[in-house]
Order: structure tokens, then C-alpha cells, then sequence
């Protein structure tokens, strides 16, 4: 037999090559999902992430438990899923971009609270909610 | 060298020519056994037939089709280059390849090289697992179906990404309406698939083809089967936007569609993808609902049996796939083109429900082996 | 041995082309090219499910990835046609950090799991007929039945063809403008984003 | 010797007997949801309809129980009909069903009688009141709640229908809910009941915690024969194995602690607490008088006939229980008698018609539990004449009610002052009111004298002479204010215009009133003792006992002759008897000023001394510590809130950190 070829059989992929595999691929997926300013771009990011994870499941299926077919139907299940969020998201994509002409992340930071106060126990609520109003005025004022 | 290879694959087609095995089961086993040679050679022929059956079946298609339009139409079509114009596709083939290929300023380069192939590749992995024979298939994989459904997607990529590297609003527009018509009718040719896997218990084409030995599944279903094989085949031809659903390259309101800014091989490349998918749709209606390679056997008359069972699978395959492409090209001839709406609407509101309540029906049926007809025909 | 060899072979080959795939969705600038790295990233993730013996799974991954999820991104990127959706620079600083992070959960991760003993079975050959497994996994009920799981996925893939039906139509449902929601102050007031864009808070400066 | 019944094979009445609630809450919901918003009109009808076929089953299962229990022999309690509601443990479940027995059949009756007829009273009634549809609704559901009360076979769906039974009664009094008046009697009414029930609860807990306890899941050893009426196995909750003498005699024994009292007449008296606050006993009376702002018929209905026997019902339905422990029976008897006394007292100040009716009506009710209190198991005769009296003050009391309601109809006003001379006016009312009159004061032959001669004879039977004494010269008491408000109302000139301008009733009320007093004569004549009896022993039906029918009615005849004396002619002398009587006639007049203590424990005492420390601990304590945690929690976060950039990217970096810092700990663990 050849060597070559015997020595290539010999680093036939163990359980944590596979799992290194995925490990690159989800952090490829995190840097992805870090550095996209798109919203579409973060998207796809986040289904190699869900991807590799799906792998995941594959893997110790095929590895710890081979008789067994539970890690399919999960990794079947992690598919549905984000078929879901993928039909979601691109509808909520689609209206941002209808509503404000951009899917930008960086300028979708309305959740950000810019009232915080810390004068001591008191009505926050009611403070907080007068902001938004002021905000809100001042938006229509212009 | 030559010689060698020939030779082993003279002895390897001896070996295995009447054993029910698929090329790619014959490349593992000549692998097994050491045999390198062998093996490449077999991989080698493989290829070299799908080419083969690619190019050869895009030609005569072409020609069929354009003789046939005329024939409908009281015309002769094609009759100069050779005897009743049977060279003219050899002749517009030399012509397209020797066309510039032009590359629009301001398309996408790489997408727009990229686009013909992916259509060329979705319909080629089709062709590696048609059964075109008990010995004659390249692979057999136990998800046939799946995969054939799979590998589609591919194809609607690659028009896609025509429409949008050609930065031209009728290839947008093109690619937009083709990409929502495939994915539309998808879902109706793969609610009629079921039906079939349900009753065949498998999803592998081979065992499909198997199962239909007592009969084809169009008349054995008792009627689902009719059902599904009218809804694939109205699914399909929407799926290779032939007419009547021929929307997304409707000449007369996109120029060509996705392809307008395509010339020569490239676009050479779309055109015979165009043609093989019907050959590759037609196939796949013929091995799922017309028993694939299977001759036609009539009860118990063993006699017109043993007659038929004379005829090579490979011609049974042939001519089947030959009727449904006939099917499909009189189609064109015959009904007009369908609006937009028109056409979502025949697919969302008319076949989508038939679909399941189709598959419903087929789940009873199989559910409690209901077979309310006497079975006369295969 | 020939084989094992080439399974080894086609797994760095594939997992090569995934990691090179993978990076060009994250990297490429143009966002219908990084769809389309996408495209080729999944299909290789198929081929690898193939060689893990789940056949099924590498169909159904194709099926649901390439011909569905990438052909919705395409058809979003082609739908929201405009400059900035068709490409993403990000600032080098952004990609540092990026960077940073996703190299040390890298070598984190792998460390764990390079560290880690896992139960290997010793006999390690998949059932034959994948599908069928898998069909009765999903609709069995018990230990090793997900049928109940099933179930729910189904309601929430319904539920998510519902939402993006509304969320994506053209006017609200009633044919009110699109409105804060009342909760907040102001609710009787029409809050139109594409009408001030041009202001400091909702546009397209920031 | 017990009378073999099967279970099984009983008539349609029987076996269905939940038809009888069940009419009145079906009509209830159709009412209320449905046919009210269409018809005002035929919601009355509906309404009316429920409640008579309630009547006419109530009056088909009293006929086949008694065609299975002949009148005079044992009477065995049944439950024809139950199903299985609440599974706590095995050995342990709550049913819902219905039972069968004199009492229950009695009361049923008695409610869908007294019902029926108020139904057919308020069409009229309330004819032009824009809440007619509500009003329809609201009596069906206290209708159905009163029978599911009367039904209840075990005492968790006795007080499952007691709140209930509450809460329609809120919704009654309160039913002019514009009036301020009206409200804050509806929530008296509520807050006393529900102060009254927490003892209720409490009692029913600790019977019900032992009942289990005692005998465990094994099966309840309480008679076979009781359990052999039943449909399904007898459970601790249930009323025949609370009163089952097995159960009696195990719970009896033990002591509650070192009082030297037993368990038993605790959870008796705290049992006894929740009946007193619905029968409106002494401490608790305060909501009954106010509770008149209800409409007119809803205060025949409520607080005369029906809800306020509910108390009476459960200490009847508890007696054996009552009767172990004679700690709890001396409290219940030593109440009824203060209460009859107390209300008659100041019954005989009062100017307002249903005022002056609602503290007879206390009285009366203090009379019954009376009879109850004297009773013992081995001479029940107080207990047959205890429902007797329900009985007859059902009809006598309704009646009376509907009068002073066709009354106050006709001059609207609920002044006794503002009346007079009416008898001219309104014959059928004054006819039937003055048969009601003498029916309460307990006159021969109408049917307080028999039922009221029961009760004093059960008295004087069991050696309480005392209150014997009390009971006579209640009787006598009772007699001058009825008599006085009679003689007010329907004699002399007319006092004002609207008297003068009053006229008959229309025939929709007069109709009830008549048959009210149709019964109010002939009920003293049905032979109770056969019908109604406990133990083993029967009380007989005396007949006319000389001895004690001759005080009685000359009690009854003083009682009428100072009434006659002081209110006909001119007003000159009672008022000088007022006079001279000063500081008392007050101090009667303003109800001992009881509302008036009340008022002031609560406002002055509680919510001084307890509530305003209380409300203090928990604002500057309790919130305090509250909202010093969310300051912290606050200031913390405006600590952080550089981390909060409201950008998905941020923070899923920040997420990322964090895994890798378990991924971290992870691998550091494995080196």
C-alpha cells in the first residue's frame, strides 16, 4: 500500500476536527455579525452561525451516538427555525427599508434610552414617558 | 494507454452490464478492489456521457422544437442545412460559439460568469441520478427525489443572478418574475412528488422506478395519481418557464428576460440549460409516474408482456420522456401566455389546494391500502 | 484505507472551501455576492452533512438553504434596491474588534473542546436509511419521539409566514398610516419616518 | 327502621334534580347576555319562566320524596344526583351535587315559591326602570345561587354558593348604583357578610382537615345506611359523614388545646359565625336595616324570605354537629333569643316601613335560630319548629314585603309618617297586609300562632325557661310594631298628598300578594313534624298546646291592644310615652347605635392604632426597601448604561465576550 495514502488515512477526522470545523465557521459568523452595518449582511452572518451549531448536533450525533437519528431531527429543527427568522427578518427588512429608506444597524438605536437619572427613588416612569413626549414634540415641532 | 483503459472498461461493462448497478457503485467497487484505473475510467465514461447527453439532447430538442413549432403552425421550418434542415442546430451551435461574448459595462463581472453555469449545473446534477436503465444511471442516492427537488434551487440562482449582474431592468425583471414563478410552482411539483414517494415508500428513483413494476403509479394510484401527474406536469412546465408560463422572458414585454445581455456561449449556456430541463423535467415525470424504463405490460397477457419486455429499458425511458416532451411543447402551441396575477393565482388558489388535498387523498389511500378499481393496466 | 483516505482528503477539501466560502460571506463587500458565498457555504455545509452519513439532512439543507433562505435574501437585497444596501464597507475599527472577539471565542472554543473528553461510540456506522429514521423520529411520541417539537415548529413556521405576510404588505392591515402604536404619548399623531428624513434623529445623517 | 331506597331507580325529578338551579343560571345567561339588550319585556318573561319550572321540579321531587319517605316515618337524606369535581387525593374529593332531605326540599320550595312570586311582583314592579333586563338577570342568579346553596351535599359547595349568594345580593342591593346610599350599603352588606365568612372559612377548614385526618384515605366509617343513599362514595367534605355520628364522636373528643373547649365547638361556633353574619344575628345585624335600599322586591327576596334563612339552613343543616358539642348549640340559642329581642325593640321605634320589616325580620330570625339553639338530638321539636317558622315567615314575611312595597309604589315614600288612611285606597294590599300582620303576631288560626306555639313549646320542653320568658314577650313586642306600622299606614286620615293620591296596585302585584296570603293562612296547617324530622325520635305535632297557645296569644292581644291604644286617634300619646321615656326612646331609636360603635372600632381604634402604623411599616419599610433596591438597581445601571448603545452589533459582542469567558473557565477546568 502506499504510503502516502495510508499516512493520509491515518488523519481520517476525529470528533474534534469536526468540531474545530464548526468552531471557525461560527466564529467566522460571529466576526461577520460584528463588523456588518447591514441588516441583510448581519442576517447571513447569523445563518453561518446557526449553521455550524446545527452541524454541532450532527456531529456528536453521528460520533457519540450513531444508531440514533435525534441529532437530524434537532439540526431539522434548527432549519425550520431559521427559515422562520429568515422570513421574519427579511419582512421587517423590507418594511424598515419602506418606512426609513435605510437598514443600516447604526442608525437603529431608537431603543437607546437617553434619560437616565439617578436623582433617587421617585416617579421614573413618569419622568422617562415626559422625555419621550418632549422628544417626540420636538420631532413634530420641526 | 488508450488501450488499456478501453479495455477495462470493456471488461468491467461485461462484468457488470446485467447486474441492476449504477455507475458510481461499479467506480466504489473498482476503488475497492485497488483497481485506480478502472475507477477514473469509469468517472471519465460517466462524464463524458453526461456531456455527450447534454449536448446531443439539447440539439435534437432544439431542432424538434423548432419543427414541430412549424409543423403546428402549417409551416416546413428548418429544411436547407441538411436533409429537412436536420443540421440547422449543429450549424446556429458553431454560430453561437463563434459569437463575441459581450460583457455589459456595468454589469457584475464575476456574478455575471458565474449565473449560466449554476443554471447549466442544477440541470446536469439532475441528469447524474435519472435512472435511464437498470445498468445505466450514474448514482443512485437514497434521497433521489429530495435531491432533484434540492438541486433546483441552484437553477433559480442562476437566473437570479443573470437578471441582476446584466444591470438591465428587463433582466431584473426577468429574473424577479422567474425566481417567484420556480419557487412558486415548486410547491405544487413537490406536493405531486409526495404522492408518489408516499406510494412507492422511498425516495430513491431507482426503487421508485422498482416499485412501479406492477403497475405505472399514474393509473395504479387509482386516480390520485392522475390527479399528481396532471399538477407536475402543469408544475414543471411552469418551473422551466416554457408557455404558457413563459412570463419571464416574454418577448413581447422584456425582450429576452434574464438573458437579454447574454451572447454567445454564455448564453448558449442558459438556451441548452433551458432545453435539458425539459428533458430533465420530462424524465422525471416519466420515471415517476410512467414506470421510468419499465415496458408496458397489460395483465396477465404474458404473451404481449414477453413481447414488450423484447424492447431495451433505455428506449422504454426514451420514448416516455419523448411523449412528455411532446406533451410539453404542444403545450405551447396551444395555450396562451398567462398574466402575472393570472399565474400566481393558478398556482396559489387552484393547484396548491388540489396539491394537498391530492396528497391527503393519497395518504388514505395508502393509509388503508384502498384500491377501489380493478387494476387493468400497468 | 483508499477510501478512509479519501474521505480524509474530501473533508479538507470541503472544509477548506467552507472556511474560504464562509469568509467571503463576511467579507465580500457586495452584498449579493456575499448571498451567493452564502449560497456555496451552505452547499458545502450539505456535502459535509453528507459525509457525516446524513444524507437526508444535506438534501433538506439544500432544499431549505439554497432554494429557499438564499433566494429570500436575494430576492430582499434585490427588493430593497438602493446604494448602501448593495454594499457594506465596515471601518477598520469595527473590523479590529470584530476581529478580536471572533479570533478569541475562536481559540477559546477549540481549546474547550480540544480539552474535553466526549464518549465516542466505538461502532460508528449510521443507519442505512436516513429518511426513514428520521420520519419516525419526528412523528413519534416517547423517548426518542420530537413529535410534540414537530408540532410546535409548525405553529411557529406558520405563525412566521403570517407575521412576514403583515409585517411586509404595503399599508397596515387597516389602512391606518403607519402609527407609534398608542402606548406611547403622542399616539394619535402619525409618526411617518420617511417624511423627516431629513431631520437630525430619524434620517439617513448620523 | 330505615327505608330501603334504590338509588338507581328513582323518578325523573329526581335523578335530574340539578334542573332545579340549573333553570334559573341558564336564564341568567340568556338574560344577561343575550336576551337583554333585545327585550326588556321578554327578559322578564324568560326570567319568570326560569325560575316557575325551577318551581315546578322543586315540587316534583318534594312529592317523590315523599311518596319514597311517607310523612311521619324516617326520613333519609339522598343524594340523588352528583358528579365529582375537585380530586385532591385518593379518599379526599369535592362533589357537586344535590340533596335531598326534608330540610333541603323544604327550602327549595320555599325559595322557588317565594321566587317565583317576586318574579311576577317585580314585572310590575320595576316596570319603567331602565335596569329592568339587569334587574331580571341579577334575580336569577341569586335565585340559582340560594338553590345551589339549599342543594349543596357537602360544605365546600354550600360555600361555593355562599359567596355567591353574596355577591347576588351585593348586585341586588347595590342596584341603584347612581344612589351613594345604595352603594355603600351594597359593600356593608358585603364587607360584614365577608368578615362573617372568614370565620365560616376557617370553620369549614378545620372541619374539613380533620375529617380527613381522622380517618385517613381509608374508607369514611360513617354509616352504611347514610352512604347507601349517596350516588357516589361519601367524602370527608360531605354534610352526612360531617354530621355522621362516627365522625361526631372521634372529633368531639378532642380538645382544642388547654381551654377545655373542644375542637368541635370551635369550628362549630366559628361555622355558627358565618351563619349569624347571613342570618344577620346580633354582632353582625348592622347590614340587614341598610341593605332596604335595595328595590322592594329584591328586600322580600333577600333579606325577608329567602337569603337570610341561609344561616338558619346551615346550622339546621349542621345540627347533629351542633347538637355534640352543646357549648355551640347554648351560643347559637343565647344569640337567636338576644337578637329576636333586640331587633323587636327596635322594631318598635322605627318610621320607615322597610325598616321597621327588616329588624322583624331579625327578630324573627333570631326566633328560629332560637328553636334551633333549644333543640337536642333526643328532642328535635325545636329543630321542626325552627324550619316550621322558616316557613311560614317565608310566606308571612314575603307577603309583608310585597305589601310595603306595593305601598311605597303607590305613595312613593318609604315614611310610615307620609301614609295613612290607605285602606280606602288600597283594599287588596291593606287586606292582605293585615292577614300578614296577624299571621306574624301570632294570632289563631293563621300560621305564625302554630309555628310560633312550636317554638315556645320546644322552649319550655328542654327546660330553657328564660328564654321562654324572652321569646313571650318578643312575641308580645312583635305584635305592637307590626300593629303600630299597620294601623300607621292603612288607618287614619290621609298624612299627605301622595297618600291621598295613591291607588290599587296593578293586577301583576296584587296576584303574588294574594297568594302569599292565601298561604300565610293555610301553612300553619301543614302537620311539620310529619314532614320534618332528625334523629330517631319524632317530634310529635302537638296540636294546640293550652298551655302555652293561651300566653302567647295574650301576649299577642297586650302586644296589639298598646298598638291600638297609642297609634289610632290622634299621635298625642305615643309620642308622650316617647317623651317620657327620653334618653331610651333615643338611644332605641339610633339602633343602640350599634353603626355608631362600629364606625368608631373601625375608624378610631383600627385605623388608628393598626392600619395608620401598618400603612406606615409598609411605606417606609416595606416600599422603602423596595425602592431602595430599585435605586440601586437604577443607579447601577446608569453606571453601566455606557454599555447600552441600543445597537443589536454591541451587544451581541458583549454576548460574545461572555461565552468566551465560560468557553475560558471551561478549558481552564479541563487543564
Amino acid at each position: 500500500m502506499n504510503p502516502l495514502i495510508a499516512q493520509i488515512a491515518a488523519h481520517s477526522p476525529g470528533l474534534r476536527d469536526w468540531l474545530a470545523l464548526t468552531s471557525v465557521i461560527f466564529s467566522i459568523g460571529l466576526y461577520g455579525l460584528l463588523t456588518r452595518r447591514n441588516a441583510v449582511g448581519i442576517l447571513m452572518a447569523v445563518e453561518l452561525m446557526l449553521n455550524s451549531a446545527a452541524m454541532n448536533f450532527v456531529i456528536f450525533n453521528r460520533f457519540c451516538l450513531p444508531a440514533r437519528m435525534d441529532g437530524s431531527v434537532m439540526a431539522i429543527f434548527v432549519i425550520a427555525v431559521a427559515a422562520a427568522e429568515v422570513v421574519v427578518g427579511m419582512a421587517i427588512f423590507v418594511a424598515l427599508y419602506r418606512y426609513r429608506g435605510t437598514v443600516d444597524v447604526n442608525q437603529m438605536n431608537t431603543m437607546q434610552d437617553p434619560v437616565i437619572s439617578i436623582e433617587g427613588p421617585g416617579d421614573f416612569n413618569r419622568e422617562v414617558m415626559k422625555n419621550i413626549n418632549k422628544q417626540y414634540k420636538s420631532r413634530h415641532d420641526h | 494507454m488508450t488501450a488499456t483503459s478501453l479495455t477495462y472498461f470493456a471488461i468491467a461493462a461485461a462484468q457488470g452490464a446485467f447486474k441492476n448497478v449504477t455507475v458510481s457503485e461499479r467506480t466504489a467497487q473498482a476503488f475497492a478492489d485497488g483497481s485506480w484505473i478502472l475507477a477514473i475510467v469509469y468517472i471519465v465514461v460517466a462524464l463524458g456521457g453526461l456531456a455527450a447527453l447534454v449536448t446531443l439532447s439539447g440539439l435534437v430538442l432544439i431542432y424538434v422544437e423548432r419543427k414541430l413549432a412549424a409543423h403546428f403552425q402549417c409551416r416546413l421550418g428548418p429544411m436547407r442545412v441538411g436533409w429537412h434542415g436536420i443540421f440547422q442546430t449543429v450549424a446556429d451551435a458553431v454560430k453561437l460559439l463563434l459569437k463575441e461574448d459581450v460583457i455589459p459595462e456595468k454589469a457584475d463581472k464575476a456574478m455575471h460568469l458565474l449565473a449560466p453555469f449554476l443554471s447549466m449545473m442544477a440541470t446536469v446534477m439532475v441528469l447524474g441520478v435519472l435512472p435511464y436503465s437498470p445498468i445505466l444511471q450514474i448514482t443512485d442516492i437514497n434521497i433521489g427525489v429530495l435531491f432533484v427537488t434540492a438541486v433546483s434551487g441552484f437553477g433559480v440562482m442562476g437566473i437570479l443572478l443573470g437578471g441582476w449582474s446584466s444591470n438591465n431592468k428587463w433582466s431584473m425583471v426577468g429574473a424577479m418574475r422567474a425566481g417567484a414563478q420556480i419557487i412558486s410552482y415548486e410547491i405544487s411539483a413537490t406536493l405531486a412528488l409526495l404522492v408518489v414517494v408516499l406510494f412507492s415508500g422511498s425516495l430513491s428513483l431507482a426503487e421508485i422506478v422498482q416499485s412501479q413494476d406492477a403497475g405505472w403509479w399514474i393509473w395504479r394510484a387509482n386516480g390520485v395519481g392522475f390527479v399528481s401527474f396532471i399538477i407536475f406536469v402543469i408544475a414543471v412546465t411552469a418551473e422551466i418557464n416554457r408557455t404558457p408560463f413563459d412570463i419571464p422572458e416574454g418577448e413581447s414585454e422584456l425582450a429576452a428576460g434574464f438573458h437579454t445581455e447574454y451572447s454567445g456561449l454564455r448564453f448558449s449556456f442558459f438556451f441548452l440549460a433551458e432545453f435539458i430541463n425539459m428533458f430533465v423535467v420530462s424524465g422525471m415525470t416519466a420515471t415517476l409516474f410512467l414506470g421510468g424504463w419499465m415496458p408496458f405490460h397489460i395483465g396477465a397477457w404474458a404473451g404481449f408482456n414477453g413481447f414488450m419486455d423484447l424492447i431495451p429499458p433505455v428506449l422504454w425511458f426514451t420514448g416516455k420522456t419523448s411523449v412528455v416532451i411532446f406533451l410539453i411543447m404542444w403545450f405551447r402551441w396551444t395555450f396562451p401566455r398567462l398574466r402575472v396575477d393570472q399565474l400566481m393565482y393558478l398556482e396559489w388558489k387552484v393547484l396548491l389546494p388540489i396539491g394537498f388535498v391530492n396528497l391527503f387523498a393519497a395518504a388514505v389511500v395508502v393509509l388503508y391500502n384502498l384500491y377501489p378499481f380493478p387494476i387493468l393496466v400497468p | 484505507m483508499i477510501a478512509s483516505a479519501i474521505y480524509t482528503v474530501l473533508f479538507y477539501a470541503i472544509a477548506a472551501g467552507t472556511i474560504l466560502l464562509a469568509l467571503a460571506v463576511v467579507n465580500t463587500r457586495k452584498l449579493l455576492r456575499a448571498a451567493v458565498a452564502l449560497m456555496g457555504a451552505l452547499s458545502t455545509t450539505a456535502g459535509l452533512y453528507a459525509m457525516l452519513d446524513a444524507q437526508f439532512l444535506a438534501g433538506v439543507q439544500v432544499l431549505v438553504y439554497v432554494g429557499g433562505i438564499v433566494v429570500l435574501i436575494v430576492f430582499a437585497i434585490m427588493l430593497t434596491r438602493s446604494g448602501e444596501l448593495l454594499e457594506d464597507n465596515p471601518t477598520l475599527k469595527r473590523k479590529l474588534v470584530g476581529a478580536v472577539i471572533s479570533i478569541g471565542f475562536l481559540v477559546s472554543s477549540v481549546g474547550a473542546v480540544w480539552g474535553s473528553p466526549f464518549a465516542i461510540a466505538s461502532a460508528g456506522k449510521a443507519p442505512a436509511n436516513d429518511a426513514l429514521m428520521i420520519g419516525k423520529a419526528l412523528l413519534d411520541y416517547g423517548p426518542g419521539g420530537f413529535v410534540v417539537p414537530f408540532e410546535v415548529i409548525s405553529l411557529l413556521l406558520l405563525a412566521a409566514m403570517l407575521g412576514g405576510i403583515v409585517i411586509a404588505r404595503k399599508t397596515p392591515p387597516t389602512g391606518q398610516p403607519f402609527t407609534s402604536g398608542g402606548d406611547l404619548p403622542g399616539e394619535a399623531e402619525v409618526y411617518h419616518p420617511l417624511s423627516q428624513r431629513d431631520d437630525e434623529t430619524g434620517g439617513r445623517a448620523s | 327502621m330505615t327505608t330501603e331506597i334504590d338509588i338507581q331507580h328513582l323518578g325523573f325529578a329526581m335523578r335530574h334534580a340539578w334542573l332545579v338551579p340549573a333553570f334559573p343560571l341558564v336564564s341568567f345567561v340568556l338574560v344577561a347576555l343575550f336576551i337583554r339588550p333585545l327585550s326588556q319585556r321578554f327578559s322578564a318573561v324568560v326570567a319568570t319562566l326560569a325560575v316557575f319550572s325551577s318551581w315546578v321540579v322543586a315540587c316534583a321531587i318534594a312529592c317523590e320524596y315523599y311518596r319514597l319517605c311517607p310523612p311521619g316515618g324516617e326520613h333519609p337524606v339522598l343524594v340523588p344526583w352528583a358528579f365529582e369535581w375537585l380530586r385532591y387525593q385518593p379518599g379526599f374529593t369535592v362533589n357537586v351535587g344535590v340533596i335531598v332531605d326534608p330540610i333541603s326540599v323544604l327550602l327549595m320550595l320555599v325559595v322557588t315559591t317565594v321566587s317565583t312570586l317576586v318574579h311576577i311582583y317585580s314585572s310590575g314592579y320595576m316596570k319603567g326602570d331602565p335596569g329592568y333586563g339587569r334587574f331580571f338577570a341579577y334575580l336569577n342568579l341569586f335565585t340559582f345561587s340560594m338553590l345551589g346553596l339549599v342543594a349543596a351535599p357537602n360544605i365546600v359547595q354550600m360555600y361555593v354558593f355562599w359567596e355567591l349568594v353574596g355577591v347576588s345580593s351585593f348586585l341586588l342591593i347595590g342596584f341603584y348604583y347612581q344612589k351613594p346610599s345604595a352603594v355603600s350599603a351594597s359593600k356593608k352588606a358585603f364587607i360584614v357578610t365577608r368578615f362573617a365568612d372568614l370565620g365560616f372559612l376557617i370553620g369549614v377548614l378545620t372541619l374539613g382537615y380533620f375529617a380527613f385526618n381522622l380517618f385517613g384515605a381509608t374508607a369514611p366509617a360513617v354509616s352504611a345506611r347514610t352512604a347507601a343513599h349517596c350516588t357516589m362514595p361519601l367524602q370527608p367534605m360531605d354534610f352526612l359523614y360531617l354530621t355522621s355520628p362516627e365522625f361526631l364522636a372521634k372529633f368531639g373528643a378532642l380538645a382544642a388545646g388547654s381551654t377545655g373547649i373542644t375542637l368541635l365547638t370551635v369550628a362549630m361556633v366559628l361555622v355558627f359565625m358565618g351563619a349569624a353574619g347571613k342570618s344577620a344575628m346580633f354582632p353582625l345585624h348592622i347590614w340587614l336595616p341598610d341593605a332596604m335600599e335595595g328595590p322592594t322586591p329584591v328586600s322580600a327576596l333577600i333579606h325577608a324570605a329567602t337569603m337570610v334563612v341561609a344561616g338558619v339552613y346551615l346550622v339546621a343543616r349542621m345540627f347533629p354537629a351542633f347538637a355534640v358539642s352543646g357549648a355551640a348549640l347554648l351560643v347559637v340559642a343565647y344569640v337567636g333569643a338576644f337578637t329576636s329581642l333586640f331587633a323587636a325593640v327596635i322594631g318598635t321605634t322605627q318610621d320607615d316601613i322597610k325598616r321597621v320589616l327588616a329588624f322583624s325580620t331579625l327578630s324573627q330570625l333570631g326566633y328560629m335560630m332560637l328553636a334551633l339553639g333549644v333543640a337536642t338530638m333526643d328532642s328535635p321539636l325545636g329543630y321542626t319548629a325552627s324550619m316550621f317558622h322558616l316557613f311560614t315567615h317565608a310566606c308571612f314575611k314575603a307577603l309583608l314585603f310585597l305589601g310595603a312595597g306595593s305601598v311605597i309604589h303607590a305613595v312613593h315614600s318609604n315614611e310610615i309618617w307620609d301614609m295613612g288612611g290607605l285602606r280606602k285606597k288600597m283594599p287588596i294590599t291593606h287586606i292582605t297586609f293585615l292577614i300578614a300582620t296577624l299571621a306574624i303576631s301570632g294570632f289563631w288560626p293563621l300560621s305564625g300562632f302554630f309555628s310560633k306555639d312550636e317554638i315556645l313549646a320546644s322552649a319550655l320542653a328542654n327546660g330553657h325557661t328564660f328564654i321562654f320568658g324572652l321569646a313571650l314577650f318578643v312575641a308580645g313586642l312583635t305584635a305592637f310594631y307590626m300593629f303600630r306600622i299597620y294601623l300607621v299606614t292603612f288607618w287614619g286620615d290621609f298624612r299627605t298628598d301622595k297618600a291621598h293620591h295613591a291607588h290599587e296596585a296593578p293586577p301583576l302585584m296584587w296576584i303574588p300578594l294574594v297568594i302569599l296570603a292565601v298561604l300565610s293562612v293555610v301553612a300553619g296547617y301543614v302537620p311539620m313534624g310529619k314532614f320534618v324530622s332528625i334523629g330517631v325520635e319524632h317530634a310529635e305535632h302537638h296540636g294546640i298546646n293550652f298551655a302555652i297557645a293561651i300566653p302567647a296569644t295574650i301576649a299577642a292581644l297586650l302586644g296589639t291592644g298598646t298598638a291600638l291604644l297609642l297609634y289610632t286617634g290622634s299621635g298625642s300619646r305615643a309620642d308622650a310615652i316617647a317623651r317620657s321615656l327620653g334618653g331610651v326612646h333615643t338611644l332605641i331609636k339610633q339602633k343602640f347605635y350599634i353603626d355608631e360603635v362600629y364606625l368608631f372600632i373601625t375608624h378610631r381604634l383600627i385605623f388608628n392604632l393598626v392600619s395608620r402604623p401598618i400603612a406606615w411599616f409598609d411605606r417606609a419599610v416595606v416600599d422603602g426597601s423596595m425602592n431602595a433596591s430599585a435605586w440601586a438597581t437604577r443607579a447601577s445601571g446608569y453606571l453601566f448604561s455606557w454599555m447600552q448603545t441600543g445597537q443589536v452589533q454591541s451587544y451581541s459582542a458583549w454576548f460574545a465576550c461572555g461565552a468566551m469567558l465560560v468557553l475560558l473557565v471551561l478549558w481552564a477546568a479541563l487543564i
